[in-house]
């Protein structure tokens, strides 16, 4: 298994494999000694040498965090083999999706289907706990779609529109 | 003592009330709104009454739904919480009237001080300290630049119904009065359907200091020590403390003891708390009086040894103060973190949703109040308090380190938290010296997250990653490592995860 | 201070000290069983390095093995914790020669208390009370024949080597000696390779009362307070409380000096308890002193405000005592109940096994130190202590009250625990006097569980028997209930969990 | 739905149903209004009326407990759809099983298959966190068959020998 994995911005080139009952593990081409056991799902118990770690993985709404002690990383992983590294990958170019950072309910829609934006508008508002949140255009370009409507309740991750 | 309490409330202090009840051998009465069936206080509960739509309005905030399960359910007394009905005067009035127990202090009590106003002219009257200003609204622009010149800018506009920072202004030269007053005058009448304002004295980068008095309904008032409160964002606290890193026994008895006079000229009973602003050179002022119990009264509980709520409710029940003023100890020091369901990647925003794995912290020195469990899915509906976590030390080091070690053990998996935060907020510099103001929360948001991330957590980082790709679905099924393979032999567990997922599935 | 220290143990304890490690800034070095790689402790700790079999003696008492995991990990202490090598005085030598700092009392210390006979010697020369009967090895029948004729019926033989009951027996007349003799002996030889046994006047229904006592390296030894450990079963502690219901200013003065004076005869350094035997004229003797941590400190650190283990760690790096004995106040009452995986339903045998669900207590008052976790597989080869919960009231009424009510809120599935003991325990009314002795569990336990259960909880439990079996699998998956149907709806949630279950199953 | 469920040795006749989106619910021929969430696995918050319980499920070894508050119940439940009641009511006659009552390991078989034993005599002893328990028979009887050997790991809930 070879992923590339973007922690905090640095990307690394892991190789991951199992043989004769052990991970074998490789970082940007290094051999490291790795012993893992899952205490709970998310929560690796991890022996790096005779370092221990306890690391607990957060994936909320198509966004991935991994916690060593208490110091939280934001990660991504590419693997040709794995759908969300395609997808993501996929995400860099071409239309750009607008999605809801949390559940909520749609408050107010600020543009129409069609319109044309700047990076950083705001589309739409979405409420939560009694505050409300802008959702803003990542990049200039026009609505192509809206995929929601005022009063509708979203989940994390929820595409609310599109931008192209 | 009452044998049957309702607690008009929900979440983590709700919990609270419940434990205290059944603690005290009191049977529990919780209300719920229809998004809340599964929380944790009706886990708790002897007795559980649906009232309603998710809306407060419907449920939280319906004085005759509320007054309706007392009755059906026979309860004697009802504990308000914080927040909701907690320091609404009309409900502990409707109470009375329907032979009810309020905990907590009379109406009277309570519209003496819910009006910031007309509480500042009740302590001008008891000679009470405060901030140079007007204790009365303003009438007109011209008196508000005439009292803004007397008392020096910069100035704060600030409505008398207010709260939370709305209807709220910083002037800081002539110029600015005018809109200013314009706004803070339109926001207080869109927040409160009332336009009051009046004017203070700014005090620049001030503490944030409160008083917890105690007061038995035959005249006996108490101060339990103060509480630090200056970490705070939107105007709302997320870290507080006991003792006060600045105040001394003689600072503490001075304070204490207005805080005792205030309590005493609004005829005050049960728990309340006074609340100062502290300049630099330590000055304190008079602030405003919390009618209610605090989210951060756990502080002073464990310096203090007592338990606030169940003092609370022996004082309902018409108890005496089992203790006297020089009983009162500060022993060790307290600090309290308000987790809530914020997104850290997102301004924190609110971030409710499924929690889907929770490990929570516990050991020497750590106290968990908590409203959430695994499994529960936090509502989108109300405030993102989701529990406290508070650390005790022999000192504040202690203390600290302690906080630490347990926010370390600390995760909520499905849903975002502000956890994360309070790790910066301990190991800063300033925090650990006690350099504490009401700003200090802003600047160290503003400053950039230590840019150089630790390269070996990284790495570890990067391994766990890959490991949780290569588990998969199997790691939503917990391994049974010990029993299986060799030990360290981490593709023997897996096997084994695969194993146990399969089984499952079965079912 | 030390930057690194190797915990030479496992367990709830194991996990106790890695945080006070952590919460001081010190690295911790676990070691661990095959059996223990997913333990807490390794979870928790900075590095962890595998050291053999489960059987202890192949790991947790194989002295060559952890002081090479000491040498190769460059730490410059351990901690042993309470049990395996924490009273080995050859293992405390094993550590100072390797230019180890052992975190305890030095091996000469240990070898003055480990022999109960030597230890007497010592404490008669220092004027400490104890019970009337023989410093020495009986040499013959006779003798024991004349001493126990001297001291007077009934008398206890004790083996000198003992601990755990191993080699006691209670003599009540003379006829009964010898075979009683014999017995101990050879018991004792079997045990602990040491046949010598010593008599002693047997105190019926005595209380267990131990002082806990700490040194610096300079001489200031203080006493922290006494516990009452009087609640035991099969010789192991079950409940122990701080302070004791029967110890008043006074006794407690006469007690902690008694217990300074003992550990100055021994040259004592460091955490260490003395036990007394009580008698009901509160006359109180010694009976012995363990020369480590007790699992029942945590108590003793709630009513005092201090955390031992840092302190043991403080006191180990060089550090003078930071406080005088004037300065030790005791404040409040604590209760603690040591769970463990034993089953009720078979006279509390040893019950490991995987824990499939764990509900944990927590909140005001509330203090819970334990080695277990959801999904951790319980291995049948150490100790069934799985957790302490240690419950703290501003007085002992309200400490029970907090225990019991934290009790109902513990549960722990796959496996059994004696979780349901101690609600009998708490609710018994000689309890609740503080009516203790040693004998008050073995009684307690020969009583008929309360025949009549309350009829109206076995009603709730046939329901909730039938709507286990109705969802059956499905309870293998939490519910969304709030997000789904209308409240109060279960047909709604059922076919929810249904639906959440076969998603889980499509993985 | 109709169980017969015994708490602490007494019976009961439950008849449980969901109709219109609520249960209904008769104990003994008596209609009950409840009201249920599984808060977790084996965790109901009930409603009955409006008073309201959290009810814990243990499962060890076969074994059957159910914790109202801290209150612990033995249950057992029969229906005729459910093997395990079934199971359970075939125990009641014919040859007896001795099972492990905890997970741990025999160290020693004191009888013989074939042997003649009384009730209440001890036919093997496992072992578990260093102390030993002696299972004895249930009935009067011959050994029909033993199936451990000393030395073996055992689960709870194996089956060790039968007793007819």
């Amino acid at each position: 298994m070879t992923y590339d994995v973007t922690i905090d911005g640095r990307s690394y080139r892991l190789e991951l494999s199992q043989a004769e009952g052990r991970w074998s593990c490789r970082i940007d081409g290094r051999e490291v000694a790795v012993d893992a056991v899952l205490a709970r799902p998310d929560v690796l118990s991890l022996r790096i040498g005779d370092q221990a770690f306890e690391v607990k993985c957060e994936r909320v709404g198509g966004e991935l965090h991994l916690w060593v002690g208490s110091q939280r990383f934001s990660a991504e992983i590419r693997d040709p083999r794995s759908l969300r590294g395609r997808s993501r990958s996929a995400d860099d170019q071409g239309p750009k999706k607008l999605t809801a950072p949390m559940p909520g309910k749609v408050v107010r829609i600020l543009v129409t289907q069609g319109a044309d934006v700047e990076a950083g508008a705001g589309v739409l508002v979405v409420e939560a706990m009694k505050m409300q949140n802008e959702i803003k255009s990542p990049k200039k370009g026009t609505i192509q779609r809206i995929l929601t409507e005022e009063g509708a309740a979203v989940n994390a991750g929820d595409v609310l529109a599109i931008v192209e | 003592m009452f044998n049957k309490i309702l607690i008009a409330n929900r979440g983590e202090i709700a919990v609270r009330v419940i434990r205290a009840c059944h603690e005290m051998g009191i049977a529990a009465v919780a209300v719920y709104s229809d998004v809340d069936r599964a929380s944790l206080h009706v886990r708790k509960a002897d007795e559980a009454y649906p009232i309603g739509a998710a809306a407060a309005k419907e449920s939280y905030l319906n004085i005759a739904k509320i007054l309706d399960v007392a009755q059906r359910s026979g309860a004697e007394a009802v504990h308000p919480g914080y927040g909701f009905l907690s320091e609404n005067a009309k409900f502990a009035r409707a109470c009375a009237d329907a032979g009810l127990k309020f905990i907590g202090p009379t109406a009277a009590a309570m519209d003496a001080m819910g009006s910031k106003t007309r509480a500042r002219q009740a302590m001008e009257r008891a000679g009470v300290p405060f901030v140079p200003g007007t204790s009365r609204g303003l009438e007109s622009l011209e008196q508000a630049e005439e009292v803004a010149a007397r008392v020096g800018y910069p100035v704060m506009l600030k409505a008398a119904a207010g709260g939370g920072g709305k209807g709220m202004r910083l002037v800081a030269a002539p110029r600015d009065l005018k809109s200013a007053l314009e706004g803070a005058r339109s926001e207080a009448e869109r927040s409160f359907g009332d336009s009051e304002v009046y004017i203070e004295k700014a005090i620049l980068n001030p503490r944030h200091i409160e008083m917890q008095v105690l007061a038995d309904e035959y005249g006996n008032t108490v101060y339990l020590g103060e509480r630090e409160c200056s970490l705070q964002r939107r105007h709302q606290k997320v870290v507080e403390e006991a003792p006060s890193p600045i105040v001394d026994l003689d600072m503490r008895r001075r304070m204490g003891e207005v805080a005792v006079r205030v309590a005493q000229a609004a005829g005050y009973t049960n728990a309340g708390t006074v609340e100062f602003l502290v300049d630099q050179e330590k000055n304190f002022y008079f602030l405003e009086m919390n009618t209610r119990l605090q989210v951060e009264h756990p502080v002073t509980e464990l310096v203090t040894g007592l338990d606030l709520v169940h003092l609370q409710i022996r004082i309902a029940a018409g108890e005496r103060l089992p203790f006297r003023q020089e009983d009162v100890q500060i022993r060790g020091h307290a600090i309290e973190c308000r987790i809530y369901a914020e997104d850290p990647d997102n301004n924190y925003f609110p971030s409710p949703g499924k929690i889907t794995l929770l490990l929570a912290p516990s050991g020497p020195g750590i106290r968990r109040d908590s409203g959430m469990y695994e499994g529960w899915n936090v509502p989108m509906d109300y405030d993102p308090l989701l529990a406290k976590l508070i650390g005790y030390g022999t000192d504040r080091d202690q203390a600290i380190g302690r906080l630490s070690r347990a926010l370390s053990e600390y995760f909520v998996g499905g849903i975002k938290t502000n956890i994360s935060l309070f790790r910066r907020i301990l190991r800063h510099p300033e925090f650990r010296q006690a350099k504490l103001d009401t700003g200090f929360l802003d600047r160290l948001l503003k400053e950039k997250e230590e840019v150089q991330t630790d390269p070996q957590a990284a790495e570890v980082a990067v391994i766990a990653a890959g490991m949780f790709a290569v588990l998969g679905p199997a790691g939503a099924s917990v391994g049974e490592q010990t029993q299986a393979g060799t030990p360290g032999d981490a593709s023997g567990n897996v096997s084994n995860w695969k194993r146990t997922a399969l089984r499952e599935s079965r079912h």
